[in-house]
């Protein structure tokens, strides 16, 4: 049984870091979106894995490399879980930027011919389209414009309304019989609104296209079930959901796995190698190259079990409760503009403003002098504050061990940033 | 029995010397053969299943390979359970493939599940290999080799 | 001031693994080649960053984020040191692995007309030679074989001789006009043997051709400047030197680094990024997109520091001088093999052997009931092992906590192999 | 003086509100520009110096661009010390080339030298930025645009 509320006050006893001061407040941290905050249990698990049972996984038969491939493996299977896959269907990555340009290259690799001949099916053609978004985190956009311009595909976007929503009719005419793959994030880092997936992967299966999904901002937040959400393929980064740096998943259905050629080639993902080739091992082994982030690895099952302990859905109700209380706090304040304030959409906890006549840095300079860390710039994603006619923008963003009191102090603080700058329009 | 002792037993490291079954039989009738590799230590087999007409029954099984002494073993104590049990007419394939499966569960115990020497013959005595999770793929290396023949006998 | 001479048994204390019992016996942890354990003052630099300024580096204004980036940066700062390189020419990877990926996939984007105008001094076209060696860890030849395949440029390898030093009679006349990449380990992994790596950057030079060094087996091992080595490209992975998972070092000469074209894409890597198109920026961060290991970087500063501590050079003394130790009680043994026994070759502390008789698996376990960790296998080089006609070997390797004891332990226990599995030649 | 009001002088907040040299001047005479970009917070400036035909003195700085307040009053101060240190001859280059050094010493001190006002004028009230490691970019912006307008001009 999990608990269906939250008490983030108790929580935040876990986090050693959230206990101090900064520059004489104490510290209100809402840059959650960026990188999460770790409690103790997470640096435990690590710790006791390293002092404990340390060794390379896979490669050896002594005992620490027997129990070292266990925790290995156990920390697999926890974290698919979490995500509702099979382990086999979790692969190891350092994070959902090294996980989507490996779906990239790997697709690169199929259309220059490598991978079984099975991988053809994912080889590019001039004229074949990638279609993207206008809201998508620089990670989800540019390992495109790359693959775009090494195969002579094309990259296409679909639209954002004025309330940053995706325009889902110009997606209907995005995709077409053109599109090979689309690439679009379950919530952006920027406006927090949950997009509707099975729309954009119902359009996506019309023309049998490939659907990736960037889960970056949903899986510390949301509860996930990637195979009942139809996706295809699926990366998130373990610093955003408690979990150490470093670390991350890709999920793949097991179809697409198993035929997507390799992508980084080295140890430990190959059958037979000579001087001249090699074989692959099948899925997860095949993408996961090199000495993998064992230690991380275990930290991260350590995040999930936390996560699951506080219970998910507690924890997205709580987010939400203090998310609508900074709206409405925030939109009553002169000269804040929200990005993002779709009426009535499903969101995560998380919002970005714009301050009227003050620069987001000198915004979030004035802030952090009250101990409030907040975010500031486009957020790796410029191309959607270019869409809102601005290039920078504040954001603060919310994780479990976020209280009202929280919220309140960032209130306090916003309300005060026009008049120290003398803005008072 | 110290833990070593509980893996190494007689009968396997017998087994590994004089191995039942080695050296691949002849491709007449009705047979099928796998090649299986574990890149982690470089075992290495390559079996042939043997089976009747109707392909309903396995006659025999031989195979040709190299790794170490739990991998050999296990092949050449599989070929004996599949000689002895089988007799003239073979082993029904329902049978063997509830002989593998039980292997491998047991093999995957981490030592709960022991093997019976009632079913498996000598190949009770890699009983002990399932607490050495590193070596279960040794083990399991030429029964995965058979399932794989047979689903193409 | 540095010591001369290391004091192991001292220095044992730091490492909480080590004090362990294996199997009813005192752990002797003979498989630092595969990874090395991390001593308390990484475990504790890598907690303290966690647990009080830890924050997404580069992007933000708020205290902690400046924070972070000041131990993040000081940290590149003391890892490229360590190998006499200057800040800017140390990218942060998540191992070596993935820094040999990096190199041979963004000279296929060079060839793929990809980067700037000056890449293309990069790109390989059909009939360019690769040259490996016949002695390579797959991390350095598998991505080299994929490379060659994508571009129509043809693999070749130097050969080694039966003593496992290389033929370098023979690497004269691989390494020919046509070689535009000369990729090569600093030490085997197997053999233990310093390369003449001088030699090979001369032969390299003398044709125009670029030189990427592995130094996994170096790094931990011997005194590095890499400037001073003058091979163009190099990689270490932080695991096998006391330091985290997750992360690793690849360095690179100024004009090497400025021309090469990006490998991962994604955030702060970039300039300024449109939805078609982005630019970006000069290195390292051109070859560091999304969240970077900051952790795990942190930590191998403090893996760094601890190595300069007791000095780099005593620790090669100390090992040189157990490695010495064990070849004198190894060859005494009855049916042992030593893999790479070449007199007067210059060495790291690691020796790989073969018993007669008895697999490398078999050993492996005998040795492991007596609480001793070995690796068996064939250590992610498999053509190596080809070439002595054997598919796997045991190793022992060494570290700075290694001590006579273990060696002795070692030797004990080995002699004990053959006649438990009944080969008594 | 709190620490954020020693980031934010009163001089500071009124050079970005009314900015000196703001709007680039005409490419008569020998005139070289520059663009520089700060892609983590996005301030973005162009640079253009004004030079004497013998190249070696600067007659003025203009500039057009947006970001934050520290990276705009920057800007206008380097504009208006330009302005009023040159005079009618202008400024040597060897004496630019020691400012923008002195400049750069200071802003990467964090706190330790501070910028003394007979030689930086207005900007000497930039000394705090120097504390605020993740703001001297913001502030050595403009000063970088001129180094790198001057290499070419
Ligand atoms: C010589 C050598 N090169 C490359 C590697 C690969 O390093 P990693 O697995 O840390 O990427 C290793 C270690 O396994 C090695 O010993
Ligand atoms: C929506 C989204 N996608 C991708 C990323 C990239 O993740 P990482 O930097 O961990 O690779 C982030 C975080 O920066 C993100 O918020």
């Amino acid at each position: 049984m999990t608990p269906a509320t939250l008490d983030a006050a108790a929580l935040r006893a876990d986090f050693p870091i959230l206990q101090q001061q900064v520059n004489g407040h104490p510290l209100v941290y809402l840059d959650s979106g960026a990188t999460s905050q770790r409690p103790r249990q997470v640096l435990q698990a690590e710790y006791d894995f390293l002092t404990g049972a340390n060794a390379a996984v896979h490669r050896g038969a002594h005992t620490l490399a027997a129990e070292a491939t266990d925790h290995f493996e156990d920390a697999r299977a926890v974290v698919a879980g979490f995500v509702g896959a099979r382990p086999e269907q979790l692969v190891w990555i350092s994070g959902a930027t090294l996980g989507i340009n490996l779906v990239a290259y790997a697709i690169g690799n199929a259309t220059a011919g490598r991978g079984a001949p099975a991988s053809a099916r994912f080889a590019l053609a001039p004229g074949d389209e990638i279609v993207t978004t206008e809201i998508e985190h620089h990670a989800n956009l540019i390992p495109w414009q790359e693959l775009a311009a090494r195969t002579g595909a094309v990259l296409r976007h679909i639209p954002a309304h004025d309330d940053g929503t995706l325009d889902m009719d110009a997606a209907a005419e995005v995709i077409s019989e053109r599109t090979r793959i689309v690439a679009f994030t379950h919530v952006s880092n920027v406006l927090g609104i949950i997009n509707p997936v099975e729309d954009l992967v119902a359009l996506a299966q019309r023309v049998g296209a490939l659907t990736v999904l960037d889960a970056c901002q949903s899986a510390p937040h949301l509860r996930l079930d990637l195979p009942a959400l139809g996706v295809d393929l699926a990366v998130f980064s373990g610093h955003k959901m408690l979990g150490p740096y470093g670390v991350g998943g890709l999920y793949g259905r097991s179809d697409v796995l198993e035929t997507l050629p390799p992508f980084l080639t080295g140890g430990s993902m190959i059958t037979t190698v000579t001087l001249d080739e090699a074989g692959y091992l099948p899925p997860p082994q095949r993408f996961e190259a090199g000495t993998q982030p064992i230690g991380p690895a275990v930290g991260l099952a350590a995040a999930v079990t936390y996560i699951q302990d506080a219970g998910i859905d507690a924890i997205h109700a709580h987010e939400a409760r203090l998310a609508a209380r900074m709206r409405e706090g925030l939109v009553q304040i002169p000269g804040i503009r929200l990005l993002g304030d779709a009426p009535g959409a499903e969101r995560v906890g998380l919002w970005s403003f714009d301050v009227d006549g003050v620069h987001a840095h000198d915004a979030g300079q004035f802030l952090d002098a009250q101990g409030i860390a907040v975010r500031v710039g486009h957020h790796c994603a410029a191309p959607l504050h270019r869409r809102f006619g601005i290039t920078a923008s504040v954001r603060a963003s919310l994780a479990l061990y976020n209280t009202e009191d929280d919220v309140d102090a960032l209130l306090d603080a916003v309300s005060g940033i026009r008049p120290y700058f003398g803005v008072n329009a | 029995m110290n833990g070593l002792d509980s893996l190494y037993q007689e009968l396997i490291l017998d087994h590994s010397k004089h191995p039942r079954g080695s050296g691949l039989g002849p491709e007449e009738g009705r047979t099928a053969s796998s090649h299986q590799h574990n890149p982690m230590c470089g075992d290495d087999i390559t079996l042939r299943a043997h089976v009747d007409d109707s392909g309903e029954h396995l006659l025999d099984v031989t195979w040709e390979g190299s790794g170490c002494s739990i991998s050999q073993a296990s092949a050449s104590m599989l070929a004996a359970l599949v000689e002895e049990d089988g007799g003239e007419t073979g082993l029904a394939r329902a049978d063997v493939d509830r002989l593998i499966e039980g292997f491998r569960e047991a093999l995957r115990s981490r030592g709960t599940i022991p093997l019976d020497e009632e079913t498996y013959a000598d190949a009770a005595a890699l009983s002990g290999v399932s607490k050495f999770s590193a070596r279960v793929k040794c083990a399991m290396l030429a029964w995965v080799a058979l399932e794989d023949a047979l689903a193409r006998a």
